[in-house]
């Protein structure tokens, strides 16, 4: 069951929200970006060792530690050709004051899922390059996203630490013979990410756009839009949030906003890790 | 139980769907309210062979009382299929999915019904997938809207909504089960027409820009031929239209 | 563990309970019905589409709705000659203002249980026909039993719909090829009922006896007694709830009368689905 | 850990069942008051090879307490049995069957203690199944009701209980395991005796009304000679007849 | 997550507490004890007539029920010649007033664990003897603690109570064919106990060591430590617990009392058992 | 994903162990404090290849208000592992193991923080291992003391732990993975050490007594240079030692 609730437990007050939305008549935001700016991004490649593939992902203060695990499975009798792809989001009570530890809640498992489905309906992650014997054994890619410091914007950060924790996984070398498979300690070069995809959000705050919200932002805003783009500029997800309602044509007009800071963002992943 | 499938041509060579429909055309729709005795308020909402029923109680004082918002009112939804909605039996326990939709359909009531009207209290809104074939979680919305408007709760418009997707790469409004699975992509979109507000919007699978503007126009349309049933049937307790 | 509630919330004051123990005094109830009155009935078969086997059953205000699955299964070991059955019962939030989501409560386990128990001890659900291969493949029947409107008498009517909708259910046809099973879209006229059983509950309410308890009746009876027949009026299961006694005498007194009542029952069933 | 099994014939050609009993005769008893420490009251109740103990706490203030009730006591009552009491490992989480017995049991306590003499408090009933061979939800209900008597908690009367089945088609009064599992009918039934009451009743399997009617007759004999047991036991704190 | 808590709700009064303070700087205690000197303590072999092994266990007013079940499993793939272990303890709601029904607690599974590994490290257990068919066939080995009367120093009759349910199991015969196994009601005489462990706890009360603490001065106790020992006297196993702590020096003095009181309890357990 | 191991010899001829280190040395260490923004407190600790950050929040009004004590602070300690600081990917779920070190390493934490200075009121501490390469309770620990002394909380003294094992039976200090896989013994002991009291003190694996006494003595030598980095983390915010 879904409850309204007030989990960030407003942490803005009215006085707060008057002088956001203040400041964004005169086309600026309390952080001083423009309303179409994203915060500063870091990526820490390979940041936690034991996992097959990691990032650590900062975006401003918002941190999301991202790694990667391949188990050996069998396919689903439907895709004998293609490994499993598995998306976990937990929202740790590191990150936050009122977050209380236990299974993932509404919140994390709808970041999750917006997570799997970019990465799916893009075919941003070539699963054929998970099998090892057709129809008899593949990869299962688990990829966890740990919430470290929930500072605003989390869904986007979680989708870029998602790609880049895949991106940072090289399939070990292994042994076949007939269908015993021995895993060896080397690992190839092969990466099952065939090529990026980004989540870009815009916050709606009364009649105002800004993309990348910070933490006061969102916890004022009416909605949320969050679209994910492949390099080519193919939408591969969208997803409203938040109880409040965008007008019909204002929806093509965030998209642009939102187009044009995705390119800005593969253009600076480029520079980061080599793709795109 | 399911036999097996195969991947079915989704547009003929007339043009049509694999139910007959031309690309821009409505399933079947039929809406029944007040169709229990305990909720405050109720209803049935078919569309195609998909089948959704809703009850709301409410609004109620909040128990826990330390779950309750001193602004306004606590909604309380959920979204649930039956084991036998589906093709492969469903096991009852709540699925990611229906946690998912459950937050999204939330999401979407509260920027309809007036919950500031209503601070301190609770309104509770229960849907229950009869039938799935495509397109469950919009009609589970719709039977909330036509159950909140038989308790008698005020929202500030009705809430129609429909999916559009792509089949064999062809636009195509309100999908079936075929179209769900097989085609390119599937974009719910729902709203309170009258306003022009949209309350819940998602996209799985893929769309160029151009796409998505034109799949917007074409859910526009749909909606708005809904919304004229959703206020014949608030008048009239039933409409059927196939 | 088990605690005592008040979860109808003690729907009916004492003056409604005066006003109950005094119609009864007179012969009648305060929904005009004769103390060995069943409400009245309608079944809809096949209300659910996408289930194997459904029906819709109305006992008065009260709404319930069964509908099964078949599943693919091995049989038990010590059964081999046999499909499984399993029987579940939700008491669905939409259907009482208190009842919360979450698995199934002490209440919906009871029900489940005592349907359960009616069908599979009276063998009217001829399990054998559910063998594909002996030994080797089953099918599992999954009968799910849906309260909507929880009016009074859950329990004959969760009986009434799980026959109903069993009843409704037609076996698929297979091509067995060795151990190789392939589900073909047709049906067969199969339906895994031998025959129907129906539950009939008796309210001791003060010195009188009521059959087909309504919610009122129910929230201040002392005890029930729910009694289940085959056709041949076997007695295929008991079951007294609430928290108070009935003297021992009285149990052939309530049994003749609820035996009576299925009688009726069974004519009316005969005209609904032509078995029986 | 289970040796396979096959049925047994349960009748013998003297007229006696597999453990040398005759159709009307209990399996050896044995009660014991008082063995925890910690509870209020407590008990172990021995019926053949079944043994069950039985512990209370309270009456005592409800916690939390907006679970009180305002008229009599919240009864809190939990029949389980401990994973090696049966030929099989039982996983230690409650199962359906254990779900069920609890309430069952419940009820039967709640027609017995009165509850309208400690309002808004509670009183806590645990029973552990330490051997299970046939009999354990009356025989946990037996220890319950020892227990509380232990405890010196007021009820209207005692409760004795006794199960009835048929082995190979004869009545058998106090079912043994190997009638339980392979008889026809399983009739467990709990009263209040000296007020002639019935608290708990139960019937699995299948009876006619006439097998029903013997039945209920052979249980109130059995039922009279636990009850002498019973309150030699609460006099004594001990008593064991085989 | 770990909470602090008075789930014992502070049974003992600060007068209590001085008063046992007062008699241990008399170098007795309130029970009459001498500081090192343990309850009384029995045992009664087969006790639960439907384990595989059962001991029930009574020291001082603590009562503890172990029973064994055997399960035939395979073994891990890493070690093909020996059986599974798996111990649980339950601190039952029977045993406390404040104990709730549910899955076992941190305080239940830390007991289990500390068995557990004093049996597993110790290699008390030979689980070689498990083996039916090596590399397919074992058994599986649980032994469930059932806590019944909590009254101090549950930890040290948890560990007795186990190993005296293990050793009372005997295994039974088995026919095997190739790899069918039946198995037999006989059972043979081989337990899988090769020798027996014990926990001797003492705790720490301001400037006092005791051991086998009764409840009352645990609820006051500074701090805990369990130690293991086999009858060569090996530790095997050491747990420090409650939140208060102890000098680096008292570790070897505290570990010296407990060893002379764990040797003394060995030579109990030889009169009882007959090993050790 | 793991590749198949083998045991191997722990202590080569030169008495060096698999990582090089001599049995009485430890692995590199690194402190950094203060590297969350919402936290009131938070540390990365980092020995050899075990990581873990810790993060505390409070002290704070204690939500239910029935779980406070009236006397001191409830501490509310979660030890958790990242599915992916494991050779094989851990469910994330808490498990048993998980559910004991987060009870071991809140009672060492009660030792140390001056809990009767905010009765009624609640400190949270989570730990989350992101590596996990032997050691993770005492790093946990540590990683915990470094991020209530961020937080400003007044403890006792600083926690610093280490644990002693044995290598082909030679006692070594701070444990890597493979001596703690393959070695006889894993005694991880924490301290307050300028008050010379031991807060976590554990013993897996089998000991003699002297070898007991023997361990204790390494430990203490071993704490002693940790807690020397720990000062000096505190006052600098960040350390790292190789």
């Amino acid at each position: 069951m879904s409850a309204t609730s007030d989990r960030l437990q407003t942490i803005v007050s009215n006085v707060k929200k008057a002088s956001i939305l203040k400041a964004l008549e005169r086309g600026v935001r309390l952080d001083n970006r423009k309303p179409d700016e994203y915060r500063p991004l870091s990526i820490t490649l390979g940041y936690a060792k034991k996992a097959d593939g990691s990032a650590l992902v900062k975006l401003g203060d918002t941190m999301v530690l991202a790694g990667t695990k391949l188990e050996m499975d069998e396919p689903f009798p439907d895709t004998p050709n293609q490994g499993n792809l598995m998306v976990n989001v937990e929202l740790l009570p590191l990150a936050y004051e009122t977050f209380e530890p236990g299974p993932p809640d509404e919140n994390a498992i709808e970041l999750a899922r917006v997570v799997d489905r970019s990465l799916r309906d893009s075919k941003a992650v070539d699963l054929s390059k998970l099998v090892i014997i057709p129809g008899k054994k593949v990869w299962s890619l688990w990829v966890d996203v740990y919430v470290l410091d929930f500072a605003g914007n989390v869904m986007d950060a979680s989708t870029i630490a998602a790609v880049a924790a895949i991106y940072n996984t090289k399939l070990p070398k292994v042994e076949v013979n007939g269908e015993e498979v021995k895993v060896l300690t080397e690992r190839t070069d092969v990466t099952p990410l065939a090529y990026p995809v980004v989540t870009l959000t815009a916050a709606k705050i009364g009649n105002f756009v800004v993309i990348d919200p910070n933490l006061e932002e969102e916890s004022i805003a009416d909605a949320k839009l969050s679209i994910s783009y492949t390099p080519d500029m193919r939408i591969v997800g969208i997803q409203k949030s938040l109880g409040g309602a965008i007008k019909l044509e204002e929806i093509p007009q965030i998209e642009e906003v939102t187009r044009k800071a995705a390119s800005r963002l593969f253009s600076e992943l480029k520079n980061t890790f080599g793709i795109a | 139980m399911l036999a097996a499938q195969q991947r079915p041509r989704l547009i003929d060579e007339r043009g049509l769907r694999t139910d007959g429909r031309r690309p821009d055309e409505l399933r079947p729709i039929r809406i029944e309210l007040g169709v229990l005795k305990n909720a405050d308020g109720s209803a049935i909402f078919e569309m195609g062979n998909t089948k959704v029923i809703a009850a709301v109680y409410g609004p109620k004082e909040m128990h826990p009382r330390h779950m309750a918002l001193p602004d306004r009112t606590v909604l309380r939804v959920r979204y649930h299929m039956t084991p036998f909605s589906t093709d492969e039996r469903k096991n009852p326990a709540p699925s990611r999915r229906e946690i998912e939709l459950s937050k999204v359909i939330r999401e979407a009531l509260e920027s309809a019904i007036l919950t500031e009207l209503f601070p301190r209290a609770t309104i509770d809104v229960f849907m229950e997938v009869l039938q799935a074939d495509a397109g469950t979680r919009l009609v589970s919305l719709m039977a909330a809207s036509m159950a909140l408007a038989d308790a008698g709760i005020p929202m500030r418009d009705l809430i129609a909504g429909v999916a559009v997707g792509k089949a064999d790469e062809v636009l195509v409004l309100d999908l079936n089960e075929a179209e769900d699975m097989w085609g390119g992509a599937d974009m719910p979109i729902a709203m309170m027409p009258s306003l022009n507000k949209v309350v819940l919007f998602q996209l799985n699978g893929t769309m160029t820009p151009e796409e998505l503007r034109q799949a917007l126009e074409l859910a526009k349309k749909g909606i708005a031929e809904i919304y004229q049933l959703e206020k014949k049937a608030i008048k009239e307790k039933f409409v059927e239209v196939s």
